[in-house]
């Protein structure tokens, strides 16, 4: 088993509190990772820390490494614009720009010096494709992603980020704004898009979690508490906390 | 006999205490109120109306009359009736474009800094709070500083030059808080997706946050716009009160008296005998400029806006 | 994994980005000279007065008469004070009875028109507003309340409450506005009538922002200058009625610094009063920010 | 301490109801043996009329943890109890419907003298009871060991009901008149070596229950 | 001023710009000095701002202006500054009152009662049962110096007054005031105020000449040191005779060359 | 069985667009009826039909009748302040006015008329105790409610309705920006409330409705397509698109 | 038309699977009827040893139903798919077992001359086969009226095993020296009663599956 990404006795802090108490987790290669948790317990800050997302609030300090692809991305030398390049990251609520769709997954491409108009065209088609997206849109690329779905905006989103060819995607609770009929769809999307990508996908949906992924990792407080094959966690997790969560009992 | 007495005394008495009674409590009663305290917010709303239509069927109606492509254009005359604004009309528009050619890119810079860049610190508070300072410093503060400032210590005398500067002061803070705010109410989502995509934070701004501020921004400018073409205070200590020989006359140099002090003048100080129709005429060519402008801005933010946000 | 990127101009995107911070930097550190200068140069020149003049009879006598060397400053800052009091008190009603009728009562076309209206309210010139007050307001005032001349403390008072409307209003509105219909209906579904939710509910949870709007206002009215100039009829004197024509610092100022000599104490002590009216501003400022604290706890 | 108190309820309940199943079959199997022994006709004529009522409560039972399945998402010990229950109830409907074969022996037997007193079976019968009894403790009290005790002794039932089976076998070649009763006996036998099975299979589910690990069958 | 700096400058024409700021009161005099100035010189620009006549003289005084008007002497403060003086014009003042006042003239001791706050019923000097309100203007205000100087004898005004900033907003206030009394610069007083004589005396230019009225001051525009080139055209056109018999005197001031000294 | 509430009949416009086809539609009392449908399908328009807050809203326009106690609310004389009083409504936010936990409660009773202190700390009290609440906050009623965590929040709107004594409960997804713990709380709530209340909820969470729902309507397109009890629907609806719709298959 | 695409080939896989096993387990029965049959001693051993695979088939079946359950919040049909699995896995289970059974048999009587050639017992095998495997079907095409049928069949399969039960105890009467046998070919057609009467569970399963009615028992 590869791991696409480590994370090694992590701590994150917040000013004074400490925000993750030496995490260490691996991401298996083109598998899906679930982290789940009670709110506040750490799961945006881990995800965070992999496309280095929380360099943009102050007062965060870090020890510990992530290694991706065995190299550690809080190393002083990391670019951090070609990290994000290659961590790619979908969020809580559909947030497409406000411009055409073509655009909007015209943008990464750009903005990292395409401009091939050719190129463009097939980067976007191919990109919208990739997010089970294209033969809904495919009719009107030029007109605004605001009028989408929330669905088909997440779907926009992730094919924006596909754009830009990302190794790793990080995904923040990516259907907690969305119905059930477009969440399933994105599980579904995510299912597939396990074979190229590398996933980690932070949900407070537990059977979403144990839907879609391959592995989870319960968090609680800032500590893993553990992290196993997602049948295993669901069917007989093995820490008493993480069974009283998962079951919705709480201590 | 005595009951009777004591009748009337009741009737005299309580008759109105419980007419009172009904009163209060038809007052009290939260329907009744509830129509009442309508019925007074129309009345403010129509109060609200009232008043500025009244202030501009005044204007209008005094100044209309005297619009005419002659006093629009026209050089004025403190000798004899008949003179135009024309310079005027031109170096109002001129000082303001040059007030905004100079506090735009200052206050987009700021707003920027403050919105997107500036971190928890210091210097960050002392930035605000100069900005907002600056804000509420009195119009006529501002028109004596520029005086010493421009017009006397930079030499650049009663002039359009002179003008446009201190009329930026005037800009500035109100322009940054506008460029501030726009670029805030940019969701905080657009950011991070583009970060996201590895665009560099200038790239972010430049591609994403800008084009999204820009309706806000626009709006803003032309309120600050609106309220810098009826300047008044500043300018007559900063652009003087006479105009130059030439129509139009772009030497930022050159004198610099606009509409609204040129109302001031004719009011105040001038002897030309039809002063009080220039006056008249002056204050409905604002009022009609203005809305002008509102219209020509306002109306491409929106269409831009609608065109940003998909139909 | 770099199919997309050119390293050379990647490297000179990350330059650029460096690069172009520092000016949005310099551009917000403006604000700070600006301002710092302003106080600098008025302060420096105001405070010379006390070469001339005790502070004490600056700030405590309403005794002005340069000529004779007075130079209490008194009336102009309670002239200032009063006119300001006294504009929030007629305009702010008015304001927020509009701001509650433009967001909440009023039928959406009237609030369609009554959101530029109001924007126009700050495009009138103030000259204008002084125009109109020297021609009707004093007059009406004169007649209305049987007075000598009309000018002074009401007039001044009743013109920056006009002129302070749309501050009041827009501002206001808007902290009405962003309180969250689900409060309103939150308390419309406890059988609230819609005046019990605006009292109750909308205006406690806007009141920061009407606070603001107030205390902008004020700041707007303090340093008002052409308008409260034409009719409040700059006497420098304390005001003891609302008919009696007093003087503001701003009107004081424009009145005599044209003829003024730079650099007498005369001179100086105008400087001083501009200090004082920025002093005020400044006071202003800092409550706002107070407020708005307040509110977003 | 959150709870989720009206499904930790609804869990409870249906655990009590697997309990109360549990117990109407185990008295079933009390007085079907005993009727056989005694040859109490009333006795097995009401363990026959009891098994519809087992029947029902099977059917119930399954119901139930449908409904919880579909109301409650269970996952983890709440999945395991409720899929457990649904296949502990087969076990026992199971056993329900071998105590009414033995009462149908009964019937069978009723009007004839008995070969022998009736030793071994009682005995193997008290062992299966035991069993199942066990099994069911260790369903309530969650007690993995008494599981796993029930689990050890299938294999002496199994012992049990070959001697028996060899007993009777010999009974039926000395005396063929017997066959025909030994043949019913031998099945009886036979009911309780199966009762045994199922209630080896429920402590086995027990196990699964709270360890989340299934035994290797056989 | 920027194509007349272009254009080849033809020997002798004269050529540059002008700057002039301070007393209000000489602009109604100056701008159209400066129109015409500027029609008779088409490559000379004048600038002519306000400001008061304070801003004026230390303007000059500080070369940021090549003239400073004013319509007071020179303070001491400016006394050493090298500022040469010119007297321009002479500007008769006037006292006004609105016109339902019934009284047509006052003494000059009625004026002193009356600015000096003694006398505050009309019906005192004659007229009916009225209040008396004072508008006129401000303390720096080189009218008001003029009137203290020459009417008042050094008595303090009253502070009990309406002040306005200019001649023009003075005219308004009484004329929409009833019972108001004020003073202008003669060239102000139209006919929406009525006009009061002095010690009998009405104004006319020529009582001003003769020495019967004596309510005037001097307008002077200073420059720093003798004045050259264009600027000192300027103030020649402002001085020549061409100049101070028509806009001068047209205009309500009284021409300096009129004046016997 | 008893109907607290019974629609018959109703359409309701929404300019000329039809959102309600015709709904008719009876709630037993003192039980927990849940609607269930996809986005857009008119669940909020009918719950709020009940309480006539679609009164707020412009260009509405309303056909049939809703019956509360056999009396038709959209009768020309309804007291609509009253009937709000009787019929309470908690929404997807929560949404406790900016005051003191003590002052949200006593808002109703206040708005009300009552004005004795003793009443009030009484009614807060009670109404605290009834949303399950009391315990946490009885320490800090007068600190502000916006202090309280988003479960806690919402069972303060809870407290907040119970004391004006209301006898009908609208809930429009009281639960859809709360955690799972939270949640479960409120479904516990819900639960005790129905002995006292009849409670509409509106939910897209089916495992909600099935969990805390007593009947369950299904709604499509404005359309009430099948109304059962709760158990009924959720293991054999009788509706090929209500099965699709559960089962998250969709048509 | 939104699919669950992954979720849809789950639950086809389960039904796959389980249909697997079912045919595992017919073949079981086959192979031990006929290894009983034709006294062939290394069929039932590959009865016997295919037992395992069997049980280790329940057990994974079980598990996916588990882990479904945990995924998928299942609802409705789903939900009988799934539920209906865990419980159509036990009958087949318990089919497989009395295969087992039955093969021992065969190496019971492996080196004993046959009674008399089989034939009732033969027969009963074929219809308890055919219950089955139209059980399977009627599972496959979700066919009510083919489940029906075989609920209907079973009280044929009982007749017959009546009439073989009453031959045998005639035979055992008669030569003493076959009881050991017959007893054991009782044995066997009570094996394959039993069978049918999971062929039945599995039948009245579908039917619940299709309709979400439960069939009452008996
Ligand atoms: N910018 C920040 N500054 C300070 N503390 C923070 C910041 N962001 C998060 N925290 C704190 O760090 C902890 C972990 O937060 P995080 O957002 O990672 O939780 P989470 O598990 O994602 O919760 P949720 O499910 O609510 O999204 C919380 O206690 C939170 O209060
Ligand atoms: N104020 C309104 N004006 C016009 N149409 C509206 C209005 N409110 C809702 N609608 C329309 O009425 C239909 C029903 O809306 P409703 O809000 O009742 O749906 P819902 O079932 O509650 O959906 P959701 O689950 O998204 O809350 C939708 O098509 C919606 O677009
Ligand atoms: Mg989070
Ligand atoms: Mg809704
Ligand atoms: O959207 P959920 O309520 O299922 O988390």
């Amino acid at each position: 088993m590869e791991y696409k990404i480590q994370i090694n006795k992590l701590k994150l802090y917040y000013g004074d509190t400490l925000a993750l108490k030496k995490i260490s987790l691996n991401v298996v290669k083109n598998s899906v990772l679930a982290l789940i948790g009670p709110s506040g317990c750490g799961k945006s800050t881990c995800l965070r820390t992999i496309n280095r997302m929380n360099d943009l609030i102050d007062n965060v300090r870090i020890e510990g490494e992530v290694l991706l692809d065995g190299m550690n991305i809080y190393h002083p030398g990391t670019d951090v614009v070609m990290l994000r390049k290659r961590v790619g990251m979908v969020f809580q609520r559909p947030n497409p720009f406000p411009m055409s769709i073509y655009d909007n997954v015209a943008y990464g491409p750009r903005i990292h010096g395409l401009k091939n108009k050719a190129r463009l065209d097939e980067i976007v088609e191919k990109s919208l494709t990739g997010a089970a997206l294209w033969d809904e849109v495919k009719n009107r690329l030029h007109s605004s992603a605001m009028g989408l779905s929330g669905g088909q905006q997440q779907r926009l989103c992730i094919a924006r980020l596909l754009a830009v060819e990302p190794e790793v995607l990080l995904m923040d609770e990516p259907c907690s704004a969305l119905d059930p009929i477009s969440t399933m769809k994105i599980e579904e999307l995510i299912t597939e898009l396990k074979t190229n990508y590398t996933i980690v996908l932070v949900t407070h949906n537990m059977q979403q979690a144990a839907r879609v992924s391959d592995y989870t990792a319960f968090f609680l407080n800032g500590e893993l508490i553990e992290h196993d094959e997602t049948g295993a966690i669901f069917t007989r997790p093995q820490d008493k906390r993480t069974e009283d969560y998962i079951t919705g009992r709480f201590g | 006999m005595e009951r009777s007495v004591e009748g009337d005394r009741y009737c005299a008495v309580h008759i109105p205490l419980k007419g009172m009674i009904v009163v209060w409590q038809r007052l009290t009663n939260p329907r009744a109120i509830d129509r009442l305290a309508n019925a007074i917010m129309w009345l403010a709303g129509m109060v609200i109306l009232g008043i500025l239509a009244a202030f501009l069927a005044y204007i209008l109606y005094k100044g209309v009359p005297v619009l005419s492509w002659n006093f629009i254009t026209g050089m004025p005359s403190d000798i004899r009736a008949g003179g135009g604004v024309g310079p005027q009309f031109f170096n109002s528009f001129y000082i303001l474009f040059l007030s905004m050619l100079f506090s735009i890119p200052v206050a987009l810079g700021a707003g920027i800094y403050l919105a997107e860049y500036a971190p928890a610190s210091r210097l960050t508070d002392v930035i605000r709070l100069s900005t907002e300072s600056l804000a509420t410093v009195p119009s006529i503060v501002l028109g004596l500083f520029g005086m010493i400032i421009f017009v006397n210590m930079l030499g650049l005398g009663f002039s359009i030059i002179g003008g446009a500067l201190t009329l930026s002061l005037l800009n500035l803070p109100v322009l940054v808080r506008v460029t501030e705010e726009a670029i805030r109410t940019v969701p905080a989502s657009y950011r991070e997706a583009s970060l996201a995509l590895g665009a560099t934070k200038w790239q972010t701004i430049w591609k994403v946050v800008l084009p999204n501020a820009l309706p806000g921004i626009i709006t803003g400018i032309t309120l600050t716009a609106g309220r810098a073409l009826g300047e008044t205070a500043i300018l007559i200590f900063t652009a003087g009160t006479t105009v130059s020989r030439h129509l139009p006359d772009f030497d930022p140099l050159a004198a610099g008296e606009t509409l609204a002090v040129h109302m001031w003048y004719v009011m105040a100080v001038g002897l030309v005998p039809d002063r009080v129709e220039i006056a008249n005429g002056i204050g409905a060519l604002l009022i009609i400029a203005i809305l002008a402008f509102n219209l020509m801005f306002t109306i491409p933010g929106h269409l831009l806006q609608r065109k940003l946000k998909g139909k | 994994m770099a199919t997309l990127v050119n390293a050379k101009e990647h490297s000179l995107k990350l330059a650029y980005d460096r690069y172009v911070r520092y000016l949005f930097i310099a551009s917000a550190f403006l604000m700070t000279v600006i301002i710092l200068s302003i106080i600098i140069f008025v302060g420096q020149q105001g405070l010379l007065t006390f070469k001339d003049v005790e502070p004490g009879e600056f700030f405590l006598s309403t005794k002005w008469d340069p000529t004779e060397n007075h130079y209490g400053a008194l009336s102009f800052i309670a002239g200032s004070l009063y006119v300001t009091l006294l504009a929030v008190l007629f305009g702010a009603p008015l304001g927020l009875a509009g701001a509650i009728f433009m967001a909440k009562i009023a039928p959406p076309w009237l609030r369609e028109i009554m959101r530029p209206a109001t924007d126009l309210y700050v495009a009138i010139p103030s000259v204008v507003y002084g125009f109109v007050g020297l021609t009707v307001l004093v007059p009406f005032i004169r007649v209305q309340f049987g007075v000598n001349t009309g000018f002074g403390l009401l007039a001044a008072a009743v013109i920056l409450a006009i002129m302070i409307l749309p501050t009041i209003i827009s501002i206001s509105e808007d902290a009405i506005r962003a309180v969250p219909r689900a409060l309103e209906e939150g308390s419309l579904a406890l059988g609230a009538t819609r005046w019990q939710t605006i009292t109750g509910v909308i205006l406690p949870a806007a009141l920061p922002g009407i606070l603001t709007s107030v205390i902008l206002a004020m700041a707007r009215a303090v340093g008002e200058t052409m308008a409260v100039q034409m009719v409040i009829g700059n006497t420098p004197q304390l005001a003891k009625s609302l008919f009696m024509p007093t003087s503001t610092l701003t009107s004081e100022i424009v009145v005599e610094m044209g003829n003024t000599p730079f650099g007498t104490a005369w001179g100086n002590s105008l400087f001083l009063m501009a200090l004082v009216l920025l002093l005020l501003s400044l006071a202003m400022i800092l409550v706002i920010r107070r407020v708005a604290a307040k509110g977003a706890v | 301490m959150v709870t989720r108190q009206s499904y930790d309820q609804e869990l409870e309940a249906l655990r009590q109801e697997l309990l109360r199943m549990g117990n109407a079959v185990a008295m079933a199997i009390e007085d079907a043996v005993q009727s056989l022994a005694k040859q109490d006709v009333n006795l097995a004529r009401k363990v026959i009329e009891g098994d519809d009522i087992i029947d029902k409560m099977e059917v119930d039972i399954e119901d139930k943890c449908m409904v919880l399945i579909a109301r409650q998402q269970p996952l983890a010990r709440d999945l395991r109890i409720i899929s457990t229950g649904l296949k502990i109830t087969t076990d026992l409907e199971r056993i329900g419907d071998h105590a009414y074969d033995i009462a149908n022996v009964t019937l069978r037997l009723a009007h004839q003298p008995l070969i022998k007193p009736l030793v071994d079976i009682p005995r193997m019968a008290g062992m299966a009871q035991k069993m199942l009894h066990n099994a069911l403790e260790a369903y309530f009290k969650l007690d993995i060991t008494l599981a796993e005790q029930v689990c050890l002794a299938d294999d002496e039932v199994d012992n049990l009901y070959q001697q028996i089976f060899r007993e009777l076998l010999t009974y039926m070649m000395e005396d063929p008149r017997t066959i025909s009763q030994a043949t019913q006996l031998i099945f009886v036998g036979r009911y309780l070596e199966r009762i045994a099975d199922h209630a080896t299979n429920i402590a086995e589910w027990v196990i699964y229950l709270v360890t989340g690990q299934r035994l290797r069958k056989k | 001023a920027g194509c007349g700096q272009k254009s080849e400058p033809k020997t002798g024409e004269l050529q540059g710009t002008v700057t002039a700021s301070g007393s209000t009161a000489l602009l109604p005099l100056l701008k159209p000095a400066q129109e015409e100035f500027q029609k008779k010189h088409p490559k000379v620009t004048v600038n002519i701002a306000g400001g008061g006549s304070f801003t004026g003289m230390n303007q000059v005084a500080a070369g940021s202006v090549n003239i400073g008007n004013s319509d007071v002497e020179l303070p001491p403060e400016l006394k050493d500054k090298g500022l040469v003086d010119h007297k321009v014009a002479v500007a008769p003042f006037v006292f006004i009152v609105n016109p339902d006042v019934t009284v047509d003239n006052l003494t000059q001791q009625q004026y002193i009662d009356i600015f000096t706050g003694k006398i505050t019923n009309w019906k005192e000097v004659g007229g009916k049962d009225q209040k008396i309100t004072i508008i006129h203007r401000a303390k720096s205000s080189g009218s008001r110096a003029t009137i203290a100087q020459v009417v008042l004898k050094g008595a303090a005004f009253t502070d009990n007054a309406v002040i306005q900033d200019s001649n023009g907003a003075v005219r308004a206030a009484i004329a929409s005031t009833p019972g108001a009394i004020g003073y202008v610069d003669a060239p102000y007083a139209d006919n929406t105020v009525k006009v009061l004589a002095y010690n009998g005396v009405k104004y006319t230019p020529e009582n001003v000449i003769n020495g019967t009225y004596p309510v005037f001051a001097y307008e002077h525009m200073y420059t720093k040191g003798e004045p050259t080139g264009a600027v000192k055209a300027f103030i020649d056109y402002v001085m020549s005779k061409e100049f101070q018999e028509t806009y001068v005197e047209k205009n309500g001031f009284l021409p300096i060359t009129k004046m016997k000294k």
